[in-house]
């Protein structure tokens, strides 16, 4: 594939969703099946055109390339490389399912006419995220994104999701000032802030300490890391179910891939190393993990656990940063796939639920997997991935992680994951083993309801919402232990570029 | 002689400025405006700029305070 | 000499000759009294443009009036960066002026609006005279003029508000003139000369004898310029005066105006006094702090209102301490940062006063509270005022990021971070303000059922020209900068 | 006593500066508007002053030349602009008080701030 057609194609990727979104706008004039046929045919064309980018990066390739300069030595460029062609090509593929999914999720819902345009256009900007070429136009379409999302998380306009929405909204912008700061610091310091250069900042000063602190807020507000995840557990569960699978399983990760490219672009491993800046990002990514699980314990709301849950998630992503070796990276990048798959899983599951009974309570859904066995069946199995039982993927992304702890002489963090897990198991259990085997409406367990013939009542989800589920939940067994990974396989190539510095 | 006269009317120019800021009467204090811009005058003449003078005569002091007295008379007299 | 060679003078002349012809034609031929000035301010325009064409070629021009050359003559100086700001301030106008079409016969008595065009005319000829002068005493004689026609474009309404606002705005702008011409007459004593290139020269050789005086010269032509261009401690005459007037006034008065005073004073620094007075005394320092207080008081006043227009007016204070805060760091980046924000300003300002005047026009709401659901019926006016809120916040993609970036980008350079932050704390302020009201626009539904004027399509259009301003000027800042890179290259 | 010779020798200047402080105060501190504006005319009043001091060489004669003699003249540009000035300061009090009037009509006084105390009840 030659780089003009890589370029045009990174452009398409970025520039069709953007452009479809007035069209979809247009559309919900005409019809709604207009408009829906619209916007899946958007996302299944970036999907596809993502997935074409494949040969072309696995074969090593690697562009760099100036659309037009915005102030000199300051441009809106384009990167392809293995690490934005992974989170590329997994945010389209979820994008893809989530939109499917909204079809019937959305029909009941109101100002749809709004919801799919934004959901497209937040596509392309997340899409330009992953393809920037520098930090500059990462932040601009960072903050696209983030400003857009905004219209998703506050789509039920009632008062929690506004008050819901305009935390989010302020926390975006204290972040987005932090970028700023960052960002001109590193242009200070290196005359330069595109991610093609290799190392920008090669001298330890206290301003790039500053750039460095920046970034972790800036970023690390979008990841959830504590204590700026404050946002995060008010904004996820008030969005439609579709679009919170999207808000925790994609647009969290553009955090964790920023902190990513800042760490191996911007400064360098070694550098943080020698500095003990990691010890920042690892003290806090143990906060994280640590309390993200321990306060889902405590919440009845099941869009919120799952919430707090993703907080804690991505708290290993972090982790995987701070140890910075080769393991650590793998399962750090494995996590975003894994945990991109599992989160949308559970909330879509979550979503189906709320869709055909209206329970929201975990308290309130016993039995229900009798009514929904294929949508708890999935739901079950995301969640013993999430807890980290072997063969599924989330159990690959902690071993993982957990060699590269051992690699890094850091058994503590071992004990961190193990903890983190025993009390993943605690929350998710809780959901499931009552929804199976305890009757609905069931109150007291002393009763004699355990010995009856379980009845299953079955009224799913719309057809489609379940083939979505289904297809995800498949995803997290394939990606577990089996011989052929190719998200592991993604992953690792990918952490062999960045510690490597490119060649490999 | 001028350097005494002058000093005396730069006295006068301090006198009718601190006049006209403590004065509650308005009309009283456009008349101390007015000797002060006739004074004005003089000392302008005294510093070789006769022109200036005369238009100090005519405008600063005379139009002004007509102006004044119009507007006081349309409005009120006490502070 | 050709007619090409007094295009210097005839931009700022023509608009006095259409200002004394435009009451007559208003009474003879109403039709084309509006005609008479859009003609003129775009001729205006159309030298302006020829101007800096022919000094990016030849060098400055320098224009001595009636022959006289300077000392003893008015000279008017045609460098890139003035025609720069003249450029700003005649497109802004025109601009504004196409928007007022409409506008003002809402706001407006019949029988005055002869009389708007006359002020209006009168007030963009004394601010190009501002920006074009080379002579101090002629820009104290143009600022007066200003003064005045600005106040009487404020007045001009003869509501109760407008009259106590634009009498405030006298006297303060009567006292800074005060100021100002007892400057000049230090600087005067100290030199002889009133002519900035003469003053450089000579001050640089005075500053030995009579340091006190080009001190207290300094310093009065801050507190001048500052209480013009309403400079932090200075400003209480802003709010009122800018938020009773009528609404292209508004605009006109916070988008163009109080810039032209800030530009001014930067003209004094940087043209009039010789450099090693910058390095003796830190003057510019007192600037810098004054700017730096102003970003993030004016934001904290601006978050108190309820009316929207004073809210308006309050975050102009906030952003013409940018400004300020430009001129202050005494860098060729944080100049370009703060004359391109002259310009991002100048349109985001114009185009948020022009959002409240339709909003007027259509609903006649001026109260913050009762614009919640109002983007249902006026859509494009509250993109535009959502827009014009990004770029006063300094997102991405608007032309508030540029000359943020530029800013921030020299207080690192001068080893100044802690003015990033206060840069990044009023942005943060300002996003408290403006988002709420965007949101609040277009998500929740009204309860009460609001009556809505259609809105005509020229003012619709203006606001939409703004917009692309705002937009592009966000990204596409080559010509401007490379044209401020090269017009300071000049100064420094 | 050099500064007090100093300030024996520019008089002028001093007095020039004096009003100008006078006129500054009244006008900022009084709250009548007409006491404001003659205060506005006083301390414009003070800076023409020194203007025509400064052009004033000691013992120099009017700018007028007489055929023959060689005299001092006082420098004639300050007062060309100072008649400038004045004239500027004059209209600008015309406007002060037409706006004067005008308020007055509404508010039914001349002091600002019970203008100011009206305003805060509505």
């Amino acid at each position: 594939m030659s780089p003009s057609t890589v370029i045009a194609m990174l452009l398409a990727i970025i520039g069709l969703p953007i452009l479809m979104t007035p069209v979809i706008m247009y559309s919900c004039r005409f019809s709604e099946k207009l408009r829906n046929l619209l916007s899946v045919a958007t996302a299944s064309i970036v999907f596809i055109l993502s997935l074409l980018l494949y040969p072309f990066v696995i074969g090593g390739g690697e562009i760099q390339f100036t659309l037009f300069e915005v102030l000199p030595n300051l441009e809106i460029s384009l990167r392809l490389d293995i690490l934005s062609f992974c989170l590329a090509a997994l945010a389209s593929f979820i994008w893809l399912l989530s939109t499917i999914y909204s079809i019937n999720y959305m029909a009941t819902e109101h100002a749809c006419s709004r919801y799919y345009p934004v959901l497209i256009f937040t596509l392309g900007a997340c899409q330009g995220i992953f393809f920037s070429g520098d930090l500059f136009s990462l932040f601009v379409f960072f903050e696209l994104m983030s400003l857009i999302a905004y219209i998703l998380v506050i789509h039920e306009e009632t008062e929690e999701a506004m008050k819901a929405g305009y935390k989010y909204l302020v926390m975006t912008i204290i972040g987005g000032l932090a970028l700023f700061f960052g960002i001109i610091i590193v242009f200070e310091l290196g005359g330069t802030v595109s991610l093609g250069v290799g190392v920008i900042i090669q001298e330890v000063s206290t301003l790039a300490f500053i750039a460095f602190i920046c970034f972790l807020i800036g970023f690390g507000m979008k990841a959830g890391m504590f204590p700026l995840h404050v946002w995060l557990p008010d904004a996820h569960p008030v969005a439609p179910s579709p679009a919170s699978a999207l808000l925790s399983g994609i647009m969290l990760k553009t955090g964790a891939y920023g902190l990513l490219r800042v760490i191996f672009h911007v400064f360098s491993p070694e550098m943080l190393l020698q500095q003990g800046w990691d010890n920042i990002l690892g003290v806090l990514a143990v906060i994280t993990i640590l309390l993200g699980s321990a306060v889902a314990l405590t919440q009845n709301d099941i869009k919120r656990r799952l919430a707090y849950s993703s907080i804690s998630q991505l708290g290993y992503v972090l982790l995987g940063f701070s140890i910075l070796n080769s393991n650590a990276i793998i399962g750090a990048v494995f996590h975003i796939f894994s945990h991109a798959f599992m989160k949308s899983v559970l909330f879509l599951a979550a979503g189906a639920i709320i869709w055909k009974t209206g329970k929201r309570q975990v308290s309130d859904m016993k039995g229900i997997g009798r009514q929904m066995p294929v949508t708890l069946g999935c739901f079950s199995i995301a969640a013993f991935a999430m807890i980290g039982i072997p063969p599924l993927n989330g159990f690959l992304s902690k071993w993982t992680l957990a060699l590269g702890a051992l690699d890094a002489n850091m058994p503590i963090y071992v004990l961190v994951l193990l903890i983190s897990s025993l009390l993943n198991a605690l929350y998710y259990l809780p959901i499931i083993i009552p929804a199976f085997f305890e009757a609905p409406g069931e109150t007291s367990p002393d009763s004699d309801a355990g010995h009856d013939e379980i009845q299953f009542d079955i009224r799913e989800a719309a057809p489609a919402m379940v083939a979505v589920m289904v297809v995800l939940a498949l995803c997290t067994i394939i990606f577990g232990l089996t011989p052929n990974n190719i998200a592991f396989t993604l992953s690792r190539l990918t952490a062999e570029f960045l510690l490597l510095g490119g060649a490999f | 002689m001028t350097e005494v006269l002058n000093a005396l009317l730069l006295a006068f120019l301090i006198v009718c400025a601190v006049g006209v800021a403590y004065i509650r009467d308005l009309l009283s204090a456009v008349i101390l405006f007015s000797s002060f811009g006739l004074i004005m005058a003089v000392i302008w003449q005294q510093l070789s700029a006769p022109d200036v003078a005369m238009v100090e005569a005519a405008l600063g002091t005379g139009v002004v305070a007509l102006l004044l007295v119009a507007a006081i008379s349309k409005t009120e007299r006490a502070e | 000499m050709g007619l090409t060679d007094h295009f210097p003078v005839l931009i700022i002349v023509i608009f006095f000759i259409a200002a004394f012809l435009s009451p007559l034609v208003y009474r003879l031929a109403r039709k084309f009294s509006a005609a008479l000035i859009l003609a003129v301010l775009t001729a205006a325009l159309g030298m302006a443009i020829f101007l800096l064409l022919e000094v990016q070629q030849a060098g400055t021009v320098l224009y001595h009036l009636g022959g006289w050359p300077p000392p003893w003559g008015i000279e008017l100086k045609a460098d890139p960066l003035r025609l720069y700001i003249l450029l700003v301030v005649l497109s802004v106008s025109l601009w504004i002026f196409i928007y007022a079409l409409r506008d003002l016969h809402h706001e407006l008595k019949k029988r005055v609006i002869g009389w708007y065009y006359t002020l209006y005319a009168v007030l963009v000829g004394s601010m190009s005279g501002i920006v074009l002068t080379n002579d101090l005493f002629n820009l104290f004689v143009l600022m007066e003029i200003c003064a005045i026609s600005a106040c009487a474009i404020i007045s001009i309404k003869e509501d109760r508000e407008c009259l106590e606002a634009s009498f405030k705005y006298l006297i303060l702008s009567a006292m800074g003139t005060g100021c100002f011409l007892l400057g000049v007459v230090m600087l005067y004593m100290a030199t002889g000369y009133l002519n900035y290139g003469f003053l450089q020269v000579e001050l640089a050789e005075a500053f030995n004898y009579y340091p006190r005086n080009i001190f207290t010269a300094a310093a009065l032509f801050i507190v001048a310029f500052g209480t013009k261009a309403a400079l932090f401690p200075l400003h209480v005459w802003l709010p009122d005066a800018h938020a009773s007037a009528p609404s292209p006034s508004s605009a006109m008065l916070s988008g163009v105006v109080i810039k032209i005073y800030a530009f001014a004073l930067f003209l004094m620094f940087y043209e009039v006094f010789p450099r090693e007075l910058l390095a003796t005394i830190p003057l510019n320092e007192i600037i810098l702090w004054l700017a730096g207080l102003g970003t993030l008081f004016g934001s904290i006043y601006a978050m108190l209102q309820t009316d929207l227009k004073k809210m308006l007016a309050f975050s102009s204070i906030g952003q013409i301490a940018y400004i300020f805060m430009g001129i202050g760091f005494n860098h060729d980046l944080a100049l370009i940062g703060g004359f391109y924000h002259i310009m991002v300003h100048a349109v985001t300002k114009g185009m948020l006063f022009m959002v409240a005047g339709v909003i007027i026009y259509s609903t006649g709401i001026r109260e913050i509270k009762d614009l919640v659901g109002i983007g249902r019926s006026l859509p494009i006016t509250m993109v535009a005022f959502a827009i014009g809120g990004a770029s006063m916040v300094g997102l991405p993609g608007t032309g508030g990021l540029i000359s943020k970036w530029f800013l921030a980008l020299s207080a690192l350079e001068i080893g100044r971070p802690v003015f990033v932050l206060i840069i990044l704390a009023s942005s943060l302020l300002n996003a408290v303000y403006y988002m709420p009201i965007v949101i609040n626009a277009f998500m929740q539904q009204e309860e009460t059922k609001i009556e809505f004027k259609p809105v005509p399509r020229v003012m619709l259009g203006c606001m939409v020209a703004g917009i692309v301003v705002v937009v592009v000027s966000g990204f596409y800042t080559t010509p401007v900068v490379n044209l401020l890179e090269q017009s300071l290259a000049l100064i420094f | 006593m050099e500064i007090l010779a100093g300030i024996i020798d520019n008089y002028y200047y001093m007095v020039a500066i004096i009003l100008f402080v006078i006129g500054m105060y009244t006008m900022l501190t009084h709250s009548n508007m007409i006491k404001k504006v003659i205060a506005m005319n006083i301390m414009d009043a003070s800076v023409f002053l020194m203007f025509v001091a400064v052009g004033y060489a000691h013992g120099s004669q009017a700018p007028i030349i007489t055929e023959g003699n060689d005299v001092l003249y006082a420098n004639p540009l300050p007062g060309a602009l100072i008649l400038t000035g004045i004239v500027v300061a004059v209209s600008v009090t015309a406007y002060a008080l037409s706006l004067i009037v005008k308020i007055y009509r509404h508010y039914e006084t001349c002091d600002y701030d019970e203008i100011c105390e009206i305003r805060s009840l509505e």
